[in-house]
């Protein structure tokens, strides 16, 4: 059992400058075989790791990472955690994942800063607001804490915020969820991967699947740099990179790899102490608390896995923003970057069996999967355990595409933030 | 910010002027047999897309030029473009050649009958 | 004591003396020269603190001299013109200057937060991911505001900015990133062959840091040189120069983005019209990188004191500003080149000592300086510092490779320190968009090695530090190369010095800085990787190791040396983190540039627009459109004026613009087929002169838009689509017939904007037109329902169509747009005896609803077939396809359980269901309660005087009748029961009157 | 009232000051949108027949004869300019020439807002909205392109050195102008490697 991390650990470390800290999580060398592989050392992959160890009893399964673990898109994202989505599924695990998300901390012993510091999405069209009152009365009656907004308190509540009447696109209103917010992204996967491997979980980083071993319509194993692995269950967990392992398997996805962007700004001292996402003009920003603002708009159009966007995509959203946050106009962008989303045809998340026997995959989080990472890994490590799907990972299934059962979050209104 | 190249009016210009419009050679079942189409068929033409890693074949359309649809063969790591073509062609045959996975599953019959 | 102690009697080749610059830092007044910086001039009072430092909130000093200065960030301007975190040696000074430090309260010199670094010990890196935890409330509530009011810079400003920007687009054959001798040269070399070239660079003056470089080129020293090339590019026509200009990022396709300061540093500009920031957008065919190289500080007990700066910038401070950090001064390097520094120093009279870690120094720099009498001590380093606001004197320790703690040490006064641990090529631009780069053994650190774009590095950002290579280097863009004397230095070889031992078991008790903003200790970065933070982009995130606003520019190198040493794998082993932009922080407004205000999306404007704005309308945004919500008048609120408006319509007559209604004509041999395969319903059959209404679906079976389609003649139509929907559809038919019907001879020309398009609605719709004395016969016999005229009313030309969107006796007229304002009041005109008044969207959206008509967009929302809002009539069971028709047969769009549109009428009347309310299957005390359906619809009707609904509910047709709940906020429950979606007019008499 | 009242997108805008270049609004051109096939030798035949020339086949490229333009907008679309007073009676002299050739001539004269900019610098002007090297030599006199200017789409005729015709739908005339107001700013001229 790893030592517990508290004020009083700090302080006893400190005696000597700190030289006894044990390692947050093991580097193995591989086994030749484990009950259950997990590929992608994702939030969602860690999750699903630590879950299957902890509620499942599997402890003798590997999460292989071809790079570092958390240096997907869950060490890139903007951090928003909400759960005001529109469709009932959708509600359903993004709640489940938000709520474990309040007590995610404890649970691992790892402050990932949890901070629902509430998450504002304005309404800047008459539909936009139509749209947002909808989804109000429908997370109402789920038993979410959301609600509409007048003008006059997302102003109270964003001080900075452009609430002229007559400008381009004025605020009509906004969606707000007080409990929504913002966690430290890094600490989300490095608490997840001290966790697992406290409870024997393996985590492989530098290590990268090259092929998916069958017999037949099952799992054999997996072929990676470090060699051949042996086991019967695998969870494909690689989100931009779904598709190419899902090819080694030779299973076609109803998916595409977009680059997003993200940026932030020089820090400041606080002036933004919640989310405010603009939908109609596509962009969204929080401040970190280290001060920089974090700042996230749309994707380019087409297919990239280069992890560099194009510039015009970042244009949009700045543009945007310094319309709606005119003071933001003589800050600087002190650096961007760009993750590879995993975009499905009907932007929904994919939480699913396969075909193949053995073979697992939890991908399509898009834009949006950060949110959902305790959630989903909660499910998919049940799915995975009992080799069907959770009830809350049901409506996600691969199938639903061949049924026209889309789960369409657009209507909202809502980017997937 | 792409440079793209319209082979019908020969304009070429930032990637603004154009517009992106996703996989190539998807194929419509209705248009050839309205009767006839299993549901999975109908999903592999609404949803099921090639992600390759590299050499990708798209569509594009000359939005701010002479308006015309193309199609273009782009790698998805470098984005640079190999080819450009009619968008009612195929991609010259050394691509199809080069074209890994479900594309070269795909070209495989097509080379066949080209030759 | 004079005000500016450290100003040299001489010396200072930026500065003019004749011109004295008064300007206030933190409220008192400081004087410089026209040239200084905030840096020099600051400096030359004898203040040694700029800022505080991120977490600990130590005091720091100076380092740099440019853009990689990391300490002195400074807050510049008030209110709405305050800018934070700028550079103080970019910041050039002038007159009525203001500016502040940052980061300290109350002041620099007595800064509350310093307390911090009393506890550093218990807050080493990371050390919030152990604590904070208890009681779980906490963290939101009590550290994290404690932590985030410590954290950050400066502060923002206030207000909308007050300045404008503004983009500029550029395009060259070579772009030249970086105008020291490097950027010069290639320059003129690759102007030389005739191509346009554009050179940026950062500064203010070009040349880079020829001026602290030693030699001759062909007789005249580097400086010189460079002055002269300077000029020489400044009159070649093929030739753009862009000074204050940072090339921010390199980008796909050789693209970059170049970021100009064109009114900081004097008022004057921006009050010539001219903008504050320019972004410009780059399209290059070559890229060159003379970005040149970085000095690197050394990693030594206490190396963040104020007052110890790089080498290379307080040879800057001496040759550029004529200013000097202190009176005694001590050189600490490894490498030659700092010993420039020594002799700079010694010549404008300050005393000078070097201390030198290597064993072995034997280059002509070194020999002279031994020569000229110079103290210089080699295998030696500095092994402690004094003083706290300043430096009072330093320790100096014997040194050898690889040993561990120092046990005896001398002390030396002094109050500066100048070190330079060697030099690392500036390699942004290079790597931004994936350019590979390799190890240097000789420069101990990083230089160019490949890339796939069109780019090449020369001089030192490609780790060429001599003079004559560089030049040679630059040579490969002219056609045949340039030959040049040059005479520099021979010089020794540098030796790594990644941490310099101090006393103390772990070298304790004292802190050896990495990255000086940040606050990061080669401590920090030895504890990462004791956690198992082991990739370098582990240790970067942990310990934040990079993150600062210089983005390690300075420091980055010094980390992986001593991750190296702590974990005994070479430097290319531990790798570098992704080199991202910009280069520099730039502002969002230039990247907003001109967009912003009433720049910022476009508005489309009707030809009536601005009669609608004299009439009072209020406005909603429809797409890029405005349209007239509704025309309050006089006393009238919102409410009151819609239904003043509906019951106009409904018994007299009303007008709307209906311009933004897109408009389409198609014709060819196969129009009427190609129609029959985009809409769900027929159009083949329709009579010349007649109008229809049509659906359509996109391929996923949903609802993307209706209109009225008429047939102007056998293979000629006019298609009507939605306002929103009008470009999105006629890319649409324009994308069908270029992919897939490519057999068809149909052509597309989108006229939307041709035409300005009035709704003339009401009982006295005919009369009104009458009035016009139209040259055709408008009689209901001779122009029914659902039918198209074309010709004159009032003598101006017009297509008149007799559609209704009301339920009334309807015409839509149509002019051309420059005709509309006059046809308008024309119509107004004729009908004021008739009691005509101009409605607006909410009223027509009203209306429509009392008959029952559906808004794509309102009853549906993508996710709605057209046999859920009950058109199953619409939809062609004999047409073999079209778009949409496989994916009805989905199992899920055949589902009964689908919602399907029905009316609703509220128990109560007088009470309206919210917008979007959702009915229950049964209502519980508390939620969860499961839904059944939504309101897509309501308003209050003023002609039935009752509200009204829409809604699409689970199995709504079998349900007639059926009285449904929706619980609301507040655990109200309103209860409706459930009709057909017709609520007035249902034989639709009105429409044929 | 039995005469049509004519009031064109910009009309109620003052002439600009304190503009590096001058701008102005032109109203009394006529405008034909024609598509046929150029591959089509009858329909190019019956075209020449009405205007006494040949449509351009050469892309971005435009003719011109008397009052009559032709500009290239893409293999099969044409935009002919003409007198704004005698736009209905060529519409018609073309319709009865095309008979039954496939083709579609649509009179689209309010459709779009013309701006004309003229003076030293009008290329630089447009380069601070658009990404095209308008300096370069592909844009000589009579040189037509359709672009990307600021956030619209617009249609750009180079008619000589230093005046510009800008064809922007009418909508977006009041934004193109707003835009160009801004660009053009005495003080904030730019210029491309002039000395
Ligand atoms: C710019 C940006 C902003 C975003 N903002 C938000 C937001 O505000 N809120 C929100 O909820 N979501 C947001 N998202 C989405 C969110 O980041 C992702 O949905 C989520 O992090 C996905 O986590 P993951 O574990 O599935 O994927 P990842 O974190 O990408 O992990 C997948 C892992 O698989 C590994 N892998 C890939 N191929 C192989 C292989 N062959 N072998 C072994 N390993 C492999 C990768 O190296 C990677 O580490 C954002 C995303 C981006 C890019
Ligand atoms: N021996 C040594 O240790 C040493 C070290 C450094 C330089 N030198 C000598 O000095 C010469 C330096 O000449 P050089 O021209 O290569 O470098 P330089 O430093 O003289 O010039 C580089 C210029 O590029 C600018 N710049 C950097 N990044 C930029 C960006 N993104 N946008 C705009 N401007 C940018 C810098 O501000 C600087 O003005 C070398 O050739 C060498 O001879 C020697
Ligand atoms: C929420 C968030 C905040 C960030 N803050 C900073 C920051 O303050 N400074 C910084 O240099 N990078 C910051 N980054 C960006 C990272 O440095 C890095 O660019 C990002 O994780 C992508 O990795 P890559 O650039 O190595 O590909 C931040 C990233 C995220 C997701
Ligand atoms: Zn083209």
């Amino acid at each position: 059992m790893k030592s517990k991390y508290s004020i009083f650990s700090l302080a006893r470390n400190a005696q000597n400058y700190h030289k006894d800290w044990e390692r947050a999580w093991r580097s193995p060398t591989p086994k030749a075989e484990y009950d259950a592989v997990i590929i992608g050392g994702g939030g969602h992959g860690l999750a699903t790791a630590y879950y299957l160890a902890k509620n499942h009893g599997l402890t003798n399964i590997a999460v292989v990472e071809k790079g570092w673990i958390g240096g997907g898109n869950t060490g890139r994202n903007t951090t928003i955690i909400r759960s005001n989505y529109l469709q009932d599924s959708s509600i359903a695990i993004y709640e489940l994942s938000r709520s474990l998300y309040e007590g995610l901390s404890q649970d691992l012993n790892y402050n990932m800063m949890f901070s629902p510091r509430g998450v504002l999405m304005l309404c800047q069209t008459q539909h936009e607001l139509r749209a947002f009152q909808r989804t109000a009365h429908a997370n109402r009656l789920a038993g979410l804490d959301c609600r509409m907004v007048t003008p006059t308190e997302v102003k109270e509540i964003v001080p900075i915020i452009n609430t002229d009447p007559n400008c381009r696109y004025p605020i009509l209103g906004a969606y707000y969820q007080p409990r929504g917010g913002t966690g430290r992204h890094d600490a989300v996967a490095w608490g997840y991967a001290r966790g697992a491997d406290a409870l024997g979980v393996d985590i492989l980083q530098n290590c990268e699947v090259t092929g998916i071993l069958r017999d037949g319509g099952k799992v054999t194993g997996i072929s990676t740099t470090r060699g051949e692995i042996k086991t019967k269950k695998i969870g494909v967990v690689t989100a931009g990179h779904v598709s190419t392992i899902m090819d080694m398997a030779g299973i076609r996805m109803p998916i595409e790899s977009l680059c997003l962007q993200a940026l932030v700004s020089e820090p400041i001292k606080p002036v933004l102490d919640c989310v405010v996402m603009a939908n109609t003009v596509h962009g969204y920003m929080s401040q970190s608390d280290k001060g920089e603002l974090v700042v996230g708009g749309g994707t380019d159009p087409y297919n990239n896995y280069s992890q560099r966007g194009s510039f015009t995509a970042l244009e949009h959203t700045v543009t945007a923003l310094v319309e709606t946050f005119p003071i933001i106009s003589r800050l600087r962008m002190l650096r961007q970057w760009g993750g590879i989303v995993d975009m499905t045809g009907d932007r929904s998340p994919i939480l699913s069996k396969t075909d193949i026997e053995g073979l697992y995959v939890n991908c399509g989080w898009g834009t949006g999967g950060f949110k959902a990472i305790p959630g989903s890994g909660f499910v998919f490590a049940d799915t995975m355990a009992n080799d069907r799907p959770h009830k809350i990972a049901e409506p996600f299934g691969l199938n639903r595409f061949a049924e026209g059962r889309l789960i369409d979050e657009s209507v909202a209104a809502a980017v997937a933030h | 910010m792409l440079v793209v190249t319209c082979p019908v009016c020969d304009a070429s210009g930032d990637e603004t002027d154009f517009h992106y419009g996703g996989q190539a050679h998807v194929k419509r079942p209705a248009t050839t047999d309205p009767v006839n189409i299993t549901d999975e068929e109908q999903r592999d033409y609404l949803f099921i897309r090639h992600n390759p890693k590299g050499l990708h074949f798209e569509r594009w359309r000359c939005d701010r030029g002479c308006g015309k649809w193309f199609h273009a063969a782009r790698d998805t790591m470098t984005l640079e473009f190999k080819a450009t073509y009619g968008i009612t062609e195929l991609p010259p045959v050394e691509l199809m050649k080069e074209a890994k996975g479900p594309w070269a599953e795909f070209f495989k019959k097509r080379l066949k009958e080209k030759a | 004591m004079s005000k500016n102690p450290y100003r040299l009697s001489n010396g200072g080749a930026r500065i003019d003396r004749a011109r004295k610059v008064t300007f206030s830092f933190d409220g008192k007044d400081v004087s410089g020269f026209a040239g200084d910086t905030l840096a020099s001039a600051v400096l030359a009072s004898g203040q040694k603190v700029f800022g505080r430092s991120f977490k600990y909130h130590r005091p720091r000093g100076l380092v740099g001299l440019g853009s990689e200065e990391m300490n002195a960030l400074i807050g510049v301007g008030e209110g709405n013109k305050h800018e934070p975190n700028l550079r103080a040696t970019q910041i050039e000074i002038f007159e009525g200057l203001s500016a502040e430090s940052q980061n300290r309260w109350p002041s620099l010199k007595y800064d509350i937060g310093a307390i911090n670094s009393k506890f550093s010990r218990f807050i080493p890196a990371g050390f919030y991911y152990k604590t904070f935890m208890w009681p779980k409330s906490f963290w939101k509530h009590v550290y994290e505001p404690f932590i985030r009011k410590a954290a950050g810079l400066g502060k923002a400003p206030e207000g909308r900015d007050p300045d404008t920007y503004e983009h500029m687009h550029i395009h060259a054959d070579v772009i030249i990133v970086g105008g020291g001798i490097a950027g010069l040269a290639a320059a003129e070399a690759a102007a030389s062959t005739g191509v346009k070239v554009l050179l940026c660079d950062e500064n203010p003056v070009l040349g880079g840091i020829a001026d602290l470089t030693a030699g001759m080129i062909d007789g005249e020293c580097v400086v010189d040189y460079a002055d002269a090339a300077a000029l020489r590019l400044a009159a070649l026509p093929n030739v753009h120069i862009l000074t204050r200009t940072t090339v921010v990022g390199h980008y796909h396709h050789n693209y970059l983005m170049a970021f100009e300061r064109v009114g900081d540093h004097d008022p004057a500009i921006l009050a010539s019209g001219a903008p504050k920031h320019r972004l410009w957008k780059i399209r290059a065919n070559k890229v060159v990188v003379a970005t040149g190289a970085l000095e690197r500080p050394i990693a030594f007990a206490n190396n963040d004191r104020p007052n110890i700066i790089l080498a290379s910038a307080v040879r800057g401070m001496i040759g550029r500003y004529g200013v000097t950090p202190g009176s005694t001064g001590v050189v600490f390097t490894n490498n030659d080149d700092a010993y420039l520094t020594a002799f700079a120093l010694k010549n404008a009279g300050v005393n000078v000592r070097v201390v030198d870690s290597r064993a072995r120094a034997d280059g002509a720099l070194v020999k002279r300086a031994m020569a000229d009498g110079i103290d210089v001590q080699l295998s030696s380093v500095i092994s402690a510092v004094e003083g706290t606001l300043g430096v009072t004197a330093v320790k100096i320790a014997a040194y050898r490779k690889g040993q561990g703690r120092v046990i005896t040490e001398k002390k030396v006064d002094c109050d500066f320190i100048a070190m330079s641990g060697g030099w690392n090529p500036a390699l942004h631009i290079w790597c931004h968009n994936g350019g590979k780069i390799q190890f240097d053994d000789g420069l101990q650190s990083f230089r160019p090695k490949s890339h796939t774009d069109n780019i090449v590095a020369i001089g030192a950002a490609n780790g060429t530090m001599s003079v004559e290579a560089t030049l040679l280097e630059a040579q490969g863009l002219a056609k045949k190369a340039k030959k040049f004397k040059v005479e520099e230095p021979v010089r020794g070889a540098l030796e790594s010095l990644w941490f310099a031992p101090a006393t103390g078991k772990y070298n304790e008790g004292n802190k050896h800085f990495i990255d000086f903003q940040n606050d990061v200790t080669a401590a920090d970065l030895e504890l990462a990787q004791r956690e198992g933070y082991e990739s370098i982009e582990h240790t970067k995130r942990y310990t934040t190791f990079g993150m600062a606003t210089d983005q390690g520019k300075t420091s980055n190198l010094n980390g992986l040396g001593v991750l190296s040493e702590a974990t005994g794998k070479t430097i290319p082993e531990i790798g570098v983190t992704t080199f991202r932009p910009p280069y520099t922080p730039y502002s969002f407004g230039s990247i907003a540039g001109a967009l912003t205000g009433e720049l910022f999306l476009p508005v489309r404007r009707t030809p009536i627009f601005k009669w609608h704005t004299d009439h009072g309308a209020v406005f909603e945004p429809v797409g890029q459109w405005r349209r007239s919500y509704t025309y309050p008048q006089a006393s009238e609120d919102k409410h009151q004026a819609i239904n003043r408006e509906i019951l106009c319509v409904r018994n007299k007559v009303g007008m709307l613009d209906a311009s933004t209604l897109g408009k389409i004509e198609i014709k060819g041999p196969d129009a009427a087929e190609f129609l029959d395969r985009m809409y769900t319903n027929t159009f083949s059959t329709l009579k010349v002169g007649k109008c229809r209404y049509g659906l359509m679906m996109n391929e996923l079976g949903f609802l993307t838009d209706d209109g009225v389609t008429v047939r102007l003649a056998d293979d000629h139509f006019l298609m009507h689509t939605t306002s929103g929907g009008a470009d999105r559809i006629s890319a649409w038919l324009e994308e069908w017939l270029q992919t897939e019907w490519t057999q068809y001879k149909v052509f597309v020309t989108p006229v939307t904007e041709q035409w300005a398009q009035f709704a003339v609605a009401g009982p006295h719709a005919r009369d009104v037109l009458s009035k016009l004395v139209p040259d055709f016969d408008i009689s209901n016999e001779a122009f029914q329902h659902m039918s198209f005229k074309q010709g004159h009313l009032g003598g101006t030309p017009v297509r008149v169509f007799r559609i209704s969107f009301s339920g009334e006796l309807s015409y839509e007229v149509a002019t051309p747009a420059n005709f509309g304002q006059g046809l308008w009041n024309a119509l107004m005109e004729a009908g004021d005896e008739f009691g005509l008044s101009a409605y607006g969207t909410e009223a027509l959206h009203v209306l429509r609803a009392e008959k029952g008509y559906i808004v794509v967009g309102d009853e549906s929302d993508g996710t709605v077939t057209p046999i859920d809002v009950g058109m199953e009539g619409m939809v062609s069971k004999k047409k073999a396809d079209f778009i949409g028709k496989r994916s009805l047969e989905q199992s899920f769009l055949k589902s009964p359980n689908r919602k399907q549109l029905v009316g609703l009428l509220t128990e109560d009347p007088t009470e309206v269901l919210p917008d979007g309310a959702y009915a229950v299957a049964v209502v519980k005390d508390k939620p969860p309660m499961e839904m059944i359906g939504q309101v897509t619809s309501s308003y209050m009707s003023p002609t039935l005087g009752r509200s009204i609904a829409m809604a699409l509910i689970q199995n709504g047709r079998a349900r007639m009748g059926e009285v449904i709940s929706f619980p609301l906020e507040g655990g109200k429950v309103m209860k409706a029961t459930i009709t057909d979606t017709v609520f007035y007019d249902k034989e639709g008499g009105r429409l044929h009157a | 009232m039995l005469e049509p009242q004519f009031e064109s997108a910009l009309a109620h805008r003052a002439t600009p000051e304190n503009l590096s270049i001058s701008m102005r609004e032109i109203t009394e051109r006529g405008m034909i949108d024609l598509r046929g096939l150029a591959t089509d030798k009858k329909f190019m035949a019956a075209v020449k027949s009405v205007l006494g020339f040949d449509l351009p086949k050469a892309p971005r490229t435009s003719s011109t004869w008397g009052d009559l333009k032709a500009l290239w907008l893409s293999p099969d679309q044409w935009l002919i300019l003409c007198t704004r007073s005698k736009t209905a009676a060529l519409l018609a002299e073309l319709n009865s020439a095309l008979g039954k050739i496939h083709s579609l001539a649509v009179d689209v004269s309010d459709m779009r807002s013309i701006i004309r900019l003229d003076g030293e610098g009008v290329r630089e002007t447009l380069m601070k909205g658009s990404s095209l090297d308008l300096i370069s030599d592909d844009y000589k006199a009579g040189t037509v392109r359709r672009m990307r200017f600021a956030e619209i789409a617009a249609l750009l005729h180079v008619v000589e050195d230093n005046v510009i015709d800008l064809y922007v739908f009418r909508s977006y005339a009041e934004y193109s102008w707003a835009f160009l107001l801004k660009a053009a700013r005495k003080g904030s001229e730019v210029k491309l490697f002039k000395k």
